[in-house]
């Protein structure tokens, strides 16, 4: 239990700091590099809620895949690659005002909502039993019947966000 | 055919646009075809308004409907299609039908400027299916329907066909008038909810009217009053009017004053009294108060013009301030004269229209300061325009009076719940307008007919008369003189109706 | 019929499917596949073919939905996830419509300006077919993934024209706005999850109606889903994104957004608002309101002081999603209970995309003359094409309400929805909306001036010629957007058809 | 013919509408058709006259006063008129007073009361009354009709004889005229509304007639409306005239209501007189009566525009002046007289609105005709003073005196309105300072005519003016209104006075205008004779010795109702009113024949230099007549009261047209187009401005689009997670 | 653990990711943040999903890899956006972008 409240609490300052990182940071590639950080972090954290399945495509997709894209966009839109003062414009303050006041809004709800509920402890369950009730197995059955028609959609979803994308990024 | 009775009215109401359609399938270069269609149109729906005339049961009880049909229409909202007339309705449906006729015959020789015959007779026929259609129309949402669809034709004669200003005379037009008719149609829709009417049939939500709180009705009467105000129009909202009618090509005008402008008042009378009788006695002080300030306000609006037209225009909003006067007192008297002002007026005021359209033909300017010496200039037609001034002021014997006498008369006793005093000292303020309405009828006589010719005009060639001018005018001016010795010929249409709409009121 | 319940632990059941309840859907799939294959196939040669195949395709996906309209039964499938029913018929249907016109409406615009057309048609049918699933879904999850799979095409087929500059402007803003909407409704479905632990639209309407969903998360997760769908319908102040995206995006899009995807957004708001949000009204109704105001009355201002059509046809789209909005702002005070306001919306976006459909498709016939898309150039149309002024005057009247065109029902429907919740705060709503009216008339009549009363800009009276398949889409708009307006029991049915059955 | 009386009109109104549309096409240019029109009513209405001599007096109407206790016998005035028996269509018969009118037959016993009270009841002839449904107003059956009795009758004579007579010397005076035919149109239409006028039985056909007449004098006095001038009187006579019918509308109206819906004018005295009407309404109708009067009759201080109105072509003055329009307020004054009996309750004596404005006028106008020397608009401010005469006639009781005097005046003002005109067809001018002098010579008829009418206008005896004032004089004194008496006799004096002076500038010295002047043709001076014959012999008809024929002919039921007393002639009053005529015509003979006013007109004329010679030598008195009497009354009064009357009261009337226009100018501008529009207006531009400033917000900026986005999402959420708190 | 260090967390990364969608400038870092608020809201999903039971554990992580998915392909998306703007303008800078306003 403690330990995961500590694996918890670097996670969370971990994702925290290098989210702000991200949107604060005055190099791009760093961004990119922070929004790694994030994105294995919120994966480690996945795992603590014991979503494995979750958090394995969590690094996949994201690290391996959305990173990798944003990294060639970089690239190819010939960003600065060192220090540059001019990524931020000058509605950063509004932006500020709006995150904060957001953040007060929703800290506000959540603690009224749910205070100090604790989620349920998992540590009686058996690994077999987990994994049954939600593993993998559990989440593709899931896919495959009651979401089947989510998934359908998303593969064609897919599809035109392929097609329509090497009409807009190909050159003629 | 066997039953021509059931279709009577639905004929006069849809004739015109089948009219207009065959117009659309004229080659647009075939001018002699497209006249032909549009008079025999008009003829065709003035023929079917003389049947009406012939077979109108003038002795039935004011409270039955006739020639009525009722078919389902949108039965979703409980609307149905229910047409049919009384005499109220018959006058101004006859009016209607043969102002067209002389509108359409008038037009042969006098299409304004661009022309364009095929459109411009296509949008009088479509005037003619809405104005028909308002007067037969028996339920609020048919009712509605037909007093929008005038809108848009107007809109486009005054805009295509009008003067200099004429866009935004047009546009002005549109705005007011559907301003007025957006809250019109909330208040027919607040009367369907808080009274739980079955439908919006004008006999149902009489009926189920009562149960809603006083409060409210007054609400609501007010908000009909806004909507037909505008319509008719009453001081303060008439600012539309004189901008409409100046910049109107003749035939426009002539419509507007002599039917659209009816559609108002007409939905005093059958709408916002029958239905909401004891709102009614309570707003009676306001309109009536309007109607006179109209009535004074308009006059003093008419000495202020320099352009003929713009003058007749603002007589309107004095002499539609009579007939309001007359409904505001919820009496048989007011309301009878209501009816008789509201023909007279389109009939004398079409006249002027037409009179200052042909005026302005031959001269090319409604200046006043530049006209002068019509009598000697065209004698026919200078006499002509003295007879419409001596209509328009309500000289006894001609048809203008009957829709003034009777509307000052019935001030002095309105209804029962409405102040005494008050309309008392209305009647004197009416009375005093009529000193007015000679005043600037006769500015303008003397200015337009009197008097020798100005310099630029003295030694051109003015034609008189011309036959479409006669064939148009003489069945009007006739008329004026008929109904002005004989006013029994309207009365006797209209009293049993009436009758039945001030027993609402308790009158 | 027994679909599948829940996920069963253990043994994988493959599951039933009613294939004809998803048959329209079914032939828009295929039909999609085979114009991407056509296309690859034929290297670009066959353009004509791959257009009048997606046309056919959706015509053909008319079929299943009329059979399933005539078999009448609710289908309910995957736990109530997934839901044929008349509503769902009565969207799926218009969507095919207006997807076909905007088919129609694409063919010569595309062939006229060279654009890629078999990846056009193929983004245009998946577009509509995340419509069509959005009609039937009814779970959270169903619900993003068919917003997603309609936006996003949508977001490329704004881009189109990808040498213009107001093209990517076009794109670009609708695809990062549409982005953060989407962020904001995720984060409000979470928290709708989070509460209830569903995500079947009709188990979270019960779970939010109970003890303790007073909760001020709730109000907030019921916010933030709403405000993801504001944006789809271009509600003030989440409308951005669309005059400047209408403007620069092709003129076909253009109308297929303003019709088909902002009908798509209403369909999902009325799922999510009368299913899942019901007993909800303290929430959605205030919220509502506002936004109905706020988006009449910003929209029919904005739009007065336009000079583009295109524009003014946007921000009067944005004004015309206010009224619709209206039944939302009052539902939870009407007599019949909340589902009698969707019988109203329905009826006013079936008329109002006759109409929009039918002036953006004049747009497209003038432009391929005058080349332009100032309202200035549409200067004395009248004298040299009346009959498509008088097309235009019946559309932008109709918008504007004017009996016996069309929009008047949509507006009256409107009305009378406003003034049976009996609300004080209805009627302040109904006034508005009235002044609203009147408003918006003046910027539609200054077209209707612009055509018939102003003499023509560069004097070039050459008559316009009008491809077959623009005056089919045009014939089709006039004559409904008529029809309608003369006899309304033909949409009002629809509106009454339109009503979810599992209302309480 | 009495039943038949509705002919007469409608005879004259036919060729009205034959002159209109055929008229230019006769020989005679339609003046034909309106002669022979003329002609006919004038002999029909003779054959009434005599009729109406012939019909037994044989009803017995009691006085109100006599039966006032017993007068609610139950019936409603109104109840009473209208008889259940009454055919809705049909041509009815009734004798119209209802419940008061009792044949003599089986009413012998019923004047017993009377004569306890004092009352003399005598039996009068009942009047014609017959009437048809007209309209149906309402639930109100609205009936139009005639009403024949001796004022009626009388009138009926009045009006066409001198129609005619004025027709005849138009065909002369108006040839080569351009409208001609129009002319006689008019003169037709005219007539038409006098004649309706007089035989209406109800309120609401007087208010035809009386408007109709509006619109002929409209027409008529604009005759030559080439001219600005003219234009402009035609427009002042019709709108003063019509200022006044605020009063006829209001006092219809009023009467209407009070006498229980009925237009009728038997049912409205009869109500008025036998208490049936609230006294509130019959102040206010009678008032309201009054204003029309005042108006029409040119009374003053509406009295305006009457010598305007000589602008139009003299034959038109002589009709206005003499048989119609300015007489018909007077009629309708005697008409509705219970309404004024009782509603400004004459029988009080002292004084009431009635006699003051009449009295008022009388000396008022006739100051003014001093200081004329338009000799038309001698006479039109003469014709202003007379009818002053009746008005105040009217206003204290002296009923029969006052129509009487109506009577006799057509005949003189018709004969000295023509006698000018011929005049001016001699000299073509009206202006007696410049043109004329010296006619007598020139046109011996003309003069002598002209003489017979101005001393029957002075009221010498024994010409007809002399027994109608006479009687109006006496009346005054009588009925406790002894001041009006003196007012009378003042005016009396000045009448004689100026018309001396007229005389003098016209017929005698010497011709001061440019041509040979000579005797007009027959056309003009039959008509003359026949008018001179009328204006020595017509007073006559009530003069004693011929047993008051006159006022027993006209009595009818209201003035006996009303218990008017006549009184019978004395020989003491006759003397005292003859002697003050006597004096003034002597001063006036003194101060205009003997004076040199015009100077160099002395020096011509022999007889003006041995006067000349004379006041030279009574040096003083010359100076007392030049400074005092003329510089005093022309100079000082006489111009005063011109001044008033042409900057105040005209200033006023034509300050009225003119501010209204201003103010109208003013509303148009300033609240019309300024507020009213104004609002319109700028509430568009508002919202235009609204439009705009909201552009600003999109910006095109895609974060700032996001930052709103955000942003408002964020206050919904917040807004209303705290309201669910 | 508590349900709430989750949500807060979530919370947090949500509105940084609104932070840098609204304050960042380069069209590429705003994908970034958009990236962030999606991963803000796939915490939440998963801690309410351990919180509800077992159902809605299976739900949630279906509907978090939704969420991932339809990430991935609206970055793709995005990107090709971007490329082309770039392509067109030589630039990212979405200040720029701002031809079409009022």
């Amino acid at each position: 239990m403690v330990a995961q409240n500590i694996a918890f609490g670097v996670l969370a300052a971990a994702t925290s700091l290098a989210a702000i990182r991200v949107v604060t940071t005055r190099n791009v590639v760093h961004a990119a590099l922070y929004l790694v950080v994030v994105l294995a972090s919120v994966g480690a954290l996945y795992i603590l809620l014991t979503a494995e399945f979750v958090a394995a495509v969590q690094i996949l997709v994201y690290v391996g895949a959305i990173v990798v894209l944003l990294l060639f966009g970089v690239m190819l839109t010939k960003a600065t690659l060192g220090e540059d003062d001019q990524l931020d414009n000058d509605q950063r303050w509004l932006g500020a005002v709006i995150a904060l006041f957001l953040l007060g809004t929703l800290s506000f709800v959540l603690v009224d909502a749910f205070g100090d509920d604790k989620l349920p402890s998992l540590e009686g369950v058996s690994r077999a039993t987990l994994e049954a009730q939600r593993g993998s197995g559990a989440v593709g059955d899931a896919i495959f019947s009651t979401f089947l028609v989510p998934f359908e959609v998303v593969s064609v979803l897919l599809l035109a966000a392929l097609v329509g994308a090497i009409v807009l990024a190909r050159r003629d | 055919m066997e039953n021509f009775e059931d279709i009577a009215l639905s004929t006069a109401v849809f004739l015109p646009l089948v009219g207009a359609l065959l117009l659309m399938v004229v080659p647009r270069e075939n001018e002699g075809a497209q006249k032909l269609i549009a008079l025999l149109t008009t003829l065709a729906t003035m023929g079917v308004g003389i049947y009406l005339l012939a077979e109108f049961d003038y002795a039935a009880s004011g409270d039955t409907m006739q020639f009525v049909v009722n078919r389902p229409w949108i039965d979703v909202i409980s609307s149905r299609y229910i047409v049919g007339i009384d005499g109220i309705s018959l006058p101004l449906l006859v009016l209607s039908m043969f102002i067209c006729v002389l509108v359409v015959l008038y037009s042969w020789n006098h299409f304004p400027s661009p022309h364009n015959p095929k459109a411009f007779l296509a949008l009088i026929l479509l005037l003619e299916t809405g104005m028909n259609g308002t007067f037969v129309a028996q339920d609020l949402i048919l009712f509605f329907v037909f007093f929008e669809v005038v809108l848009l034709p107007m809109y486009f004669m005054i805009g295509v066909w009008g003067g200099e200003n004429r866009q935004y005379a047009s546009i002005k037009f549109f705005l007011y008038t559907l301003f007025g008719s957006a809250l019109m149609i909330l208040s027919f829709l607040a009367l369907f909810f808080k009274g739980g009417a079955e439908s919006f049939a004008i006999a149902d939500l009489a009926q189920s009217s009562s149960a809603i709180a006083h409060g409210t009705q007054l609400l609501i009467f007010g908000g009909l009053f806004m909507g037909f105000a505008i319509k008719v129009p009453m001081f303060p909202f008439h600012t539309w009017l004189p901008d409409a009618h100046t910049q109107a090509p003749t035939q426009g005008s002539v419509i507007l004053a002599a039917i659209l402008l009816k559609l108002g008042t007409y939905g005093f009378i059958r709408i916002a009294i029958p239905i909401l009788p004891e709102a009614a006695v309570s707003w009676a002080p306001w309109i009536g108060g309007l109607a006179v300030v109209g009535i004074i306000y308009g006059a003093l609006g008419c000495l202020a013009q320099t352009d003929l037209k713009r003058l007749i225009a603002f007589s309107s909003v004095a002499h539609m301030g009579f007939v309001m006067l007359g409904i505001a007192t919820l009496t048989d008297f007011g309301i009878n004269a209501a009816v008789f002002g509201m023909v007279a007026h389109g009939l004398i005021t079409g006249m002027l229209f037409f009179l200052a359209g042909s005026i302005k033909d031959r001269f090319h300017t409604l200046e006043l300061s530049r006209l002068g010496g019509l009598l000697i200039k065209a004698p026919k037609m200078g006499w002509i325009l003295g007879f419409c001034v001596m209509a328009s002021l309500g000289l006894p014997g001609l048809a203008g009076f009957w829709g003034e006498f009777p509307a000052i008369l019935s001030a002095y006793n309105p209804a029962a719940g409405v102040s005494e005093e008050l309309f008392r000292f209305y009647m004197v303020v009416a009375a005093v307008g009529t000193v007015l309405a000679a005043g600037y009828l006769l500015w303008m006589f003397q200015r337009t007919a009197f008097g020798e010719p100005t310099e630029e005009f003295s030694h051109e060639p003015i034609p008189d008369m011309q036959w479409p001018e006669y064939a148009a005018w003489v069945p009007l001016l006739i008329l004026i003189l008929v109904l002005g010795v004989y006013p029994n010929l309207l009365f006797g249409i209209t009293q049993e109706a009436v009758q039945h709409v001030v027993s609402a009121v308790g009158g | 019929m027994d679909v599948l319940s829940g996920p069963v632990a253990g043994v994988f059941r493959a599951p039933d499917v009613d294939y004809h309840a998803f048959a329209p859907e079914l032939v828009l799939v295929a039909v999609l596949v085979a114009v991407l294959v056509v296309d690859l196939v034929l290297e670009g040669r066959g353009r004509r073919l791959v257009g009048g195949l997606a046309g056919i395709g959706l015509l053909a996906a008319m079929v299943p939905v009329l059979t399933l309209a005539v078999d009448g039964a609710n289908r309910s499938m995957v736990g109530g996830a997934y839901v044929v029913d008349d509503f769902a018929l009565v969207f799926k249907g218009l969507f095919l419509i207006a997807g076909y016109v905007t088919m129609l409406l694409s063919s010569d615009y595309l062939a006229d300006d060279d654009y890629y057309e078999g990846e056009y048609y193929f983004l245009l049918l998946s577009s509509v077919l995340g419509m069509m699933v959005m009609a039937s879904s009814r779970d959270l999850i169903s619900i993003f993934v068919a917003l997603e799979l309609l936006s996003i095409p949508a977001y490329m087929l704004a881009g189109w024209r990808k040498r213009d500059l107001k093209g990517n402007e076009a794109t670009l803003k609708y695809y990062l706005l549409g982005v953060f909407a989407t962020g904001v409704m995720l984060y409000g479905m979470s928290l709708i999850f989070g509460i209830t632990g569903e995500t079947v639209l009709t188990e979270i309407g019960s779970k939010l109606q109970g003890p303790g969903a007073s909760l001020p998360l709730v109000s907030l997760g019921i916010v933030f889903v709403i405000v993801g769908f504001a944006f789809k319908i271009s509600a003030v102040p989440f409308h951005s994104w669309a005059p400047d995206t209408y403007e620069g995006a092709p003129t076909p899009i253009t109308a297929f957004l303003s019709v088909a995807s902002k009908a798509g957004g209403f369909v999902a708001l009325m799922q999510l608002v009368f299913i899942g949000f019901l007993g909800r009204d303290d929430v959605w109704q205030p919220m509502f309101w506002v936004l109905a105001a706020l988006t009449m009355t910003v929209g029919n201002l904005i739009a007065l002081r336009q000079t583009n059509i295109v524009r003014m046809l946007a921000y009067s789209s944005v004004a015309q999603a206010g009224y619709m909005l209206l039944p939302f702002a009052v539902a939870g005070d009407l007599a019949k209970g909340p589902g009698a306001a969707m019988g109203p919306m329905t009826t006013y976006l079936l008329i109002y995309a006759a109409m929009n459909l039918g002036a953006f498709a004049l747009v497209l016939a003038v432009a391929r003359k005058t080349r332009s898309g100032e309202i200035a150039s549409y200067g004395g149309l009248f004298e040299y094409a009346p009959g498509l002024t008088v097309l235009m005057s019946i559309f932008v009247f109709a918008l504007a309400g004017i009996p016996p065109l069309g929009g008047w029902y949509g507006k009256l429907v409107v009305f009378k929805t406003l003034l049976d919740a009996n609300t004080p705060w209805a009627i302040v709503l109904g006034v508005i909306a009235a002044v609203n009216s009147v408003i918006a008339l003046y910027y539609y009549a200054s077209v209707a001036r612009e055509m018939w009363m102003r003499p023509v800009p560069d004097g070039d009276t050459t008559p316009v010629r009008v491809p077959a398949g623009l005056t089919a889409a045009l014939s089709l708009c006039a004559v409904a957007t008529v029809v309608i307006g003369v006899y309304p029991q033909v949409v009002a049915r629809f509106g009454d058809l339109a009503v979810f059955s599992l209302l309480p | 013919m009495l039943e038949n009386a509705w002919i007469i009109p409608a005879i004259t109104f036919v060729s009205f509408w034959i002159i209109l549309f055929f008229g230019k096409r006769l020989p005679r240019g339609g003046s034909e058709i309106g002669v022979a029109a003329l002609v006919l009513t004038f002999v029909l209405s003779c054959v009434a006259v005599f009729q109406w001599v012939d019909r037994p007096a044989d009803t017995i109407i009691q006085p109100v006063g006599a039966s006032h206790a017993s007068a609610d016998e139950g019936e409603s005035p109104a109840g009473g008129h209208e008889s259940p028996a009454a055919g809705m269509d049909e041509m009815e018969e009734g004798h119209s007073l209802g419940m008061r009118v009792v044949p003599a037959a089986a009413g012998g016993e019923t004047d017993v009361e009377g004569e306890a009270e004092g009352h003399e009841v005598e039996p009068i002839r009942a009047a014609v009354d017959k009437s048809t449904t007209w309209f149906k107003l309402g639930s109100l059956e609205v009936k139009a009709g005639i009403h024949i009795d001796g004022l009626a009758v009388t009138m009926l004579f009045v009006v066409t004889l001198i129609s005619l007579l004025v027709h005849i010397f138009a065909t002369n005076y108006m040839q080569g005229d351009v409208r001609f035919t129009h002319f006689f149109a008019a003169l037709s239409l005219f007539t038409t509304g006098m004649l309706v006028l007089v035989v209406s039985s109800t309120t609401l056909q007087m208010l035809f007639g009386w408007e109709l007449m509006g619109l002929c004098s409209f027409m008529l006095i604009g005759h030559w409306w080439e001219k600005k001038e003219n234009s402009n009187a035609a427009m002042k006579a019709f709108l003063t005239t019509r200022t006044g019918d605020i009063g006829l509308l209001v006092g219809i109206s009023t009467l209407f209501f009070a006498a229980g819906r009925t237009f009728d004018i038997a049912t409205i005295n009869a109500a008025a007189l036998g208490g049936g009407m609230s006294e509130t309404a019959l102040k206010v109708g009678a008032a309201a009566l009054l204003v029309a009067v005042i108006g029409k009759s040119a009374q003053f201080p509406l009295h305006t525009w009457l010598p305007d109105a000589m602008a139009g072509p003299t034959p038109v003055s002589a009709l206005i002046h003499a048989a119609t329009m300015v007489v018909a307020g007077v009629y309708l004054v005697a008409r509705l007289y219970g309404v004024f009996w009782q509603g400004f309750d004459i029988s009080a004596g002292g004084a009431n609105p009635i006699a003051i404005v009449g009295g008022v006028t009388v000396v008022i106008a006739a100051l003014l005709a001093f200081v004329q020397n338009d000799i038309k608009k001698v006479l039109a401010y003469s014709t202003v003073s007379q009818l002053g005469y009746m008005v105040m006639a009217l206003g204290v009781g002296a009923w029969t005196a006052a129509v009487f005097h109506l009577f006799t005046h057509a005949f003189f003002k018709a004969l000295l309105f023509l006698g000018s005109g011929s005049v001016s067809h001699a000299v073509h001018s009206f202006d007696m300072r410049k043109e004329m002098g010296g006619l007598r010579k020139h046109m011996p008829t003309t003069f002598a005519t002209f003489m017979i009418g101005s001393v029957a206008l002075a009221g010498v005896f024994p010409f007809a003016g002399f027994w109608s004032k006479d009687e109006i004089l006496l009346g005054a004194g009588k009925n406790g209104y002894e001041f009006f008496m003196y007012v009378g006799l003042v005016g009396a004096f000045m009448t004689a006075a100026y018309m001396t002076r007229c005389v003098y500038l016209t017929f005698f010295g010497e011709y001061r205008g440019h041509g040979h002047p000579h005797e007009s043709p027959k056309a003009i001076t039959v008509p003359l004779i026949v008018l001179a014959v009328f204006s020595v012999g017509a007073g006559w008809l009530n003069a004693p010795f011929l047993n008051y024929w006159f006022g027993e002919v006209t009595r009818n039921e209201t003035g006996v109702m009303a218990g008017l007393s006549h009184h019978p002639f004395e020989i003491g009053a006759a003397l005292v009113s003859t002697v003050v005529v006597l004096v003034a015509l002597g001063l006036g003979y003194v101060l205009f024949f003997l004076d040199k006013l015009p100077t160099g007109v002395t020096q011509r004329n022999a007889l003006a230099r041995v006067g000349y010679r004379i006041l030279d030598n009574k040096y003083y008195l010359d100076r007392l007549y030049t400074d005092w009497i003329v510089g005093s009354v022309k100079g000082a009064i006489a111009k005063a009261a011109y001044w008033i009357n042409q900057r105040v009261l005209d200033g006023v009337v034509n300050a009225v047209g003119v501010g209204a226009k201003r103010l109208g100018r003013w509303v148009y501008d300033t609240i019309d187009q300024g507020l009213v529009d104004g609002a319109v207006n700028g509430a568009g531009t508002g919202a235009e401005g609204a439009g705009g400033a909201l552009r600003t917000i999109q910006s095109g900026r895609v974060q700032q689009y996001g930052a709103l986005l955000f942003g408002a999402a964020t206050v919904f959420a917040f807004v209303l997670a705290i309201l669910a708190v | 653990m508590l349900l709430n260090q989750f949500l807060l967390l979530g919370a947090v990364l949500f509105c940084t990711g609104v932070y840098g969608v609204l304050a960042r400038r380069n069209a590429v870092l705003v994908l970034m943040s958009i990236e962030l608020i999606l991963n803000a809201v796939n915490i939440n999903l998963l801690a309410f999903g351990a919180m509800h039971g077992e159902a809605a554990a299976v739900a949630s992580q279906v509907f978090a890899l939704f969420v991932i998915t339809v990430a991935a392909a609206e970055v793709g998306v995005g990107l090709a956006i971007v490329l082309l703007i770039y392509r067109n303008r030589t630039s990212v800078d979405l200040d720029q972008v701002d031809l079409m306003r009022g």
